[in-house]
């Protein structure tokens, strides 16, 4: 299993590498290298780091160790066919993670990017409407019966296609740099992240890393099925291109903006999947 | 925490999580066995890692309030 | 029975209540439990605020009387959000979220802010509401089926539940505290004190994922 | 089919109130009034469970009505500090004829002895009322810690009675009577507790 958590975690800080590539070639930078986010992370590794003063000592580390946890924990459930309502928890506890991370230091800034990060919740409820979608036609959220209904019926991708896009706009808003990351505003600095500096920051990258992996492997996952290891990782960095794009061509929105693109977007998928419910799933 | 310590929670969880890797490789602890060890392990490697290594001798620093 | 939690491993049986270890809850419950104990060992921070205007900046500090009080609200909230995780009735699960609404107001009631007390209790007239929809969802799902147990509404052999009292539960839920009834609750995030103003959000987190996993249950 | 037919209606009666409890609840603006207001959107859940009829909605009834109390008790407590109304000192109402005549006593005296004759939650509500009332009338200046310790002992007293049914069923006309009068105590002393709460003097 450490070898498979490794390579998820090199993966997906290649796939952040990637992510800043094109959004850079996007805007004719030249960029950084696709290494750059390994590189950050195995430099911040190796500096000299305390707890700053006024932080709450134990809150600031532990939330480190929660945070790194949880992604290894929800790699092992994917790892593990498990249930994606297992991995979707997860994902709204990178909220609560970011949160700890802001308002432990004390700082200003990382207490702005905290509570923004919880503004970002209305990202979380389309989710679980397009969690409801697939439970209709597939009767399981184990992701090993997902894989198997896809196997027998095609692609959830295009028997539901608007979970699909509502999944794609919560790993979105998941994504650096995306128009939904107000987390990341860059009047706070460095929002939560501020106050985490050194190896904490390199564990941040560690999450940030696995994160990616774990999100994007879901999705494939989930709407397209199961496929060969080389299969998986060229449809991950095609996703992966493909929300660099999203993000390059949209504007970052205001919070308030983003709570009611995201309001309206629940609200279409609830209509969907009354529609579903309703006229009965065929199959 | 002192860096002694840490040095041995890092080595302890290290030489744990790579001794058993054996076992489970071999099928002799299940899945969520090692994996529940990992999702613990893993992180506190990590930071005490970390700690034994790079932990500040000096004074602690205010938090960063503009520039 | 759509098996939306897992098959439950472990039956913790007090009478006819029965809590139930599946591997969602169980997963739920063991975070509840972590961020509790984050609570009962963690000391607050001191909160940086820049005086405007000058160069100067101050630390809000916490006086040891708030602390005791916000520390014993903040691990209330744990535990109660740790009954909602494992508890297989419906009518206790509501309880238990109702009570987190409780508690989440007084983790940031003794914090001498306007802005978050006013928050608080834009909050509190949110959330007190929210039990109307919340208990008669219960109620209904009684009513409807003739059971609360979540053990036996999984199995099936009970009428359906509708979709109409479902959406009840759900909608309680959202308003004890998910967007977007959230905004009012965001304020309540500035107050000091990390380890406990996180109790509010991770509580209603927890929350909610049950709830989504009882209403996708029954 | 006759009982289905009754709980709609029912239903459909207890809905539209909280409808209008809600219409009512978003066109007030200010917040002491949304406060009391909030009481009267919380009956119709209430209602609903009373719906159901059986001894079970009896038994949901109460904690749902406990929930609903103690977070009207904690938004009334954070009103007061939000407003900063604490130190205000409270008066009592001084109505002559309140203050002088014996009927506040005969009254609650008369609803303490129809209490005690109810026993058990509802006895321990309607005799409180009747405590309540007379020290809401005459004032009361003792210190609580006796009514304090009645309701602690009378507590222990019915989680006692519950031992009793768990391990000891044969006993149990024994454990009835003591969780009866356990909580008529229990919930008198409570009730009188709020009655002396916002006494004078403060």
């Amino acid at each position: 299993m450490i070898p498979e958590i490794l390579a998820a975690l090199f993966f997906g800080l290649l796939l952040l590498g990637l992510h800043r590539k094109v959004v850079a070639r996007i805007q004719k930078r030249p960029g950084p290298p696709v290494w750059q986010e390994f590189l950050h992370a195995a430099k911040f590794f190796w500096k000299q780091t305390w707890v700053p003063k006024t932080a709450s000592s134990l809150m600031f580390v532990g939330i480190v160790l929660v945070g790194i946890g949880i992604w290894v924990a929800a790699l092992l459930v994917v790892i593990a066919g498990g249930n994606i309502l297992i991995i979707f928890g997860i994902y709204m506890l990178q909220k609560i993670v970011e949160h700890g991370f802001g308002l432990s230091s004390g700082s200003p800034y990382g207490k702005f990017g905290g509570v923004r990060s919880v503004i970002s919740a209305a990202s979380e409820i389309p989710l679980f409407v397009s969690v409801a979608a697939i439970a209709l036609f597939t009767h399981s959220l184990a992701l090993q019966d997902i894989v198997a209904y896809q196997a027998v019926h095609g692609p959830l991708l295009l028997i539901v296609p608007p979970a699909a896009f509502a999944m794609f706009l919560v790993l979105l808003s998941k994504m650096p740099g995306g128009p939904f990351s107000v987390v990341e505003g860059k009047e706070l600095v460095s929002g939560y992240k501020t106050e985490h500096f050194g190896f904490f920051r390199a564990g941040l990258y560690v999450c940030d890393g696995l994160k990616t992996t774990v999100l994007l492997w879901t999705f494939v996952l989930v709407f397209i099925g199961g496929l060969p290891t080389a299969g998986f990782i060229i449809v991950m960095v095609i996703l992966m291109i493909i929300l660099s794009f999203t993000c390059a061509l949209t504007p970052m929105l205001t919070p308030f903006d983003s709570v009611t693109l995201q309001t309206l977007v629940t609200g279409a998928m609830l209509v969907y999947v009354g529609c579903i419910a309703a006229m009965g799933v065929p199959g | 925490m002192k860096k002694k310590d840490a040095r041995i929670i890092a080595a302890l969880t290290g030489v744990l999580m790579g001794v058993l890797y054996f076992p489970y490789v071999a099928g002799l602890i299940t899945f969520w066995t090692y994996g529940a060890l990992l999702v613990i392990g893993a992180p506190v490697f990590f930071l005490a890692a970390g700690f034994a290594m790079m932990a500040g001798e000096g004074e602690e620093d205010d938090p960063f309030i503009g520039y | 029975m759509i098996a939306v939690g897992g098959e439950p491993f472990y039956y913790l049986e007090f009478g006819d209540i029965v809590l139930y270890f599946s591997p969602v809850t169980t997963t739920l419950f063991v975070l509840a439990l972590l961020f509790t104990l984050f609570v009962l060992a963690s000391r607050p921070e001191r909160q940086v605020d820049i005086a405007f205007g000058s160069d100067a900046y101050l630390a809000k500090v916490i006086t040891p009387g708030e602390l005791h009080f916000r520390k014993f609200m903040a691990t209330a909230c744990g535990l109660a959000s740790m009954g909602a995780m494992v508890t297989g009735d419906v009518f206790d699960f509501t309880l238990f979220a109702s009570l987190v609404g409780i508690t989440n107001i007084g983790i940031v009631a003794a914090v001498k802010n306007r802005h978050v007390q006013n928050a608080a209790y834009q909050y509190g007239l949110v959330s007190l509401s929210a039990t109307v929809p919340l208990f008669s969802g219960a109620a209904m799902v009684a009513a409807t089926t003739g059971t609360l147990s979540l053990i036996e509404l999984a199995k099936g052999t009970y009428p359906a539940v509708p979709l109409a009292v479902k959406s009840f539960l759900v909608l309680g839920i959202i308003g004890e505290g998910m967007a977007p009834f959230y905004a009012a609750k965001a304020e309540m995030f500035r107050a000091p004190g990390a380890p406990y103003v996180i109790m509010c959000s991770l509580s209603s987190l927890l929350i909610f994922l049950r709830v989504v996993e009882i209403a996708m249950t029954m | 089919m006759v009982v289905w037919q009754e709980y709609s209606i029912g239903l459909l009666v207890v809905l539209v109130t909280a409808i209008i409890g809600f219409y009512v609840l978003s066109r007030e603006k200010d917040d002491l009034h949304r406060l009391l207001l909030i009481d009267l959107v919380e009956i119709p859940s209430l209602g609903i469970i009373a719906l159901l009829g059986t001894d079970l909605a009896e038994a949901l009834v109460l904690p749902g009505l406990v929930v609903g109390i103690a977070e009207l008790l904690a938004l009334g407590q954070l009103y007061l500090t939000k407003e900063g109304l604490q130190d205000r000192p409270v008066r009592g109402l001084h109505i002559e004829v309140i203050d002088t005549s014996p009927a506040p006593v005969i009254i609650s005296i008369l609803l303490v002895i129809y209490g005690i004759i109810l026993s058990g939650f509802t006895g321990g509500g309607i005799a409180g009322l009747g405590i309540v009332f007379l020290f809401m009338s005459r004032g009361f200046k003792e210190n609580f810690s006796l009514i304090e310790a009645a309701a602690g002992i009378s507590w222990a007293v019915w989680i006692l009675a519950f031992f009793v049914f768990m391990f000891a069923p044969q006993y149990w006309y024994f454990a009835v009577m003591a969780a009866g009068i356990g909580i008529l105590f229990k919930v008198m002393a409570k009730m009188a507790l709020v009655g002396t709460m916002w006494g004078e003097g403060r």
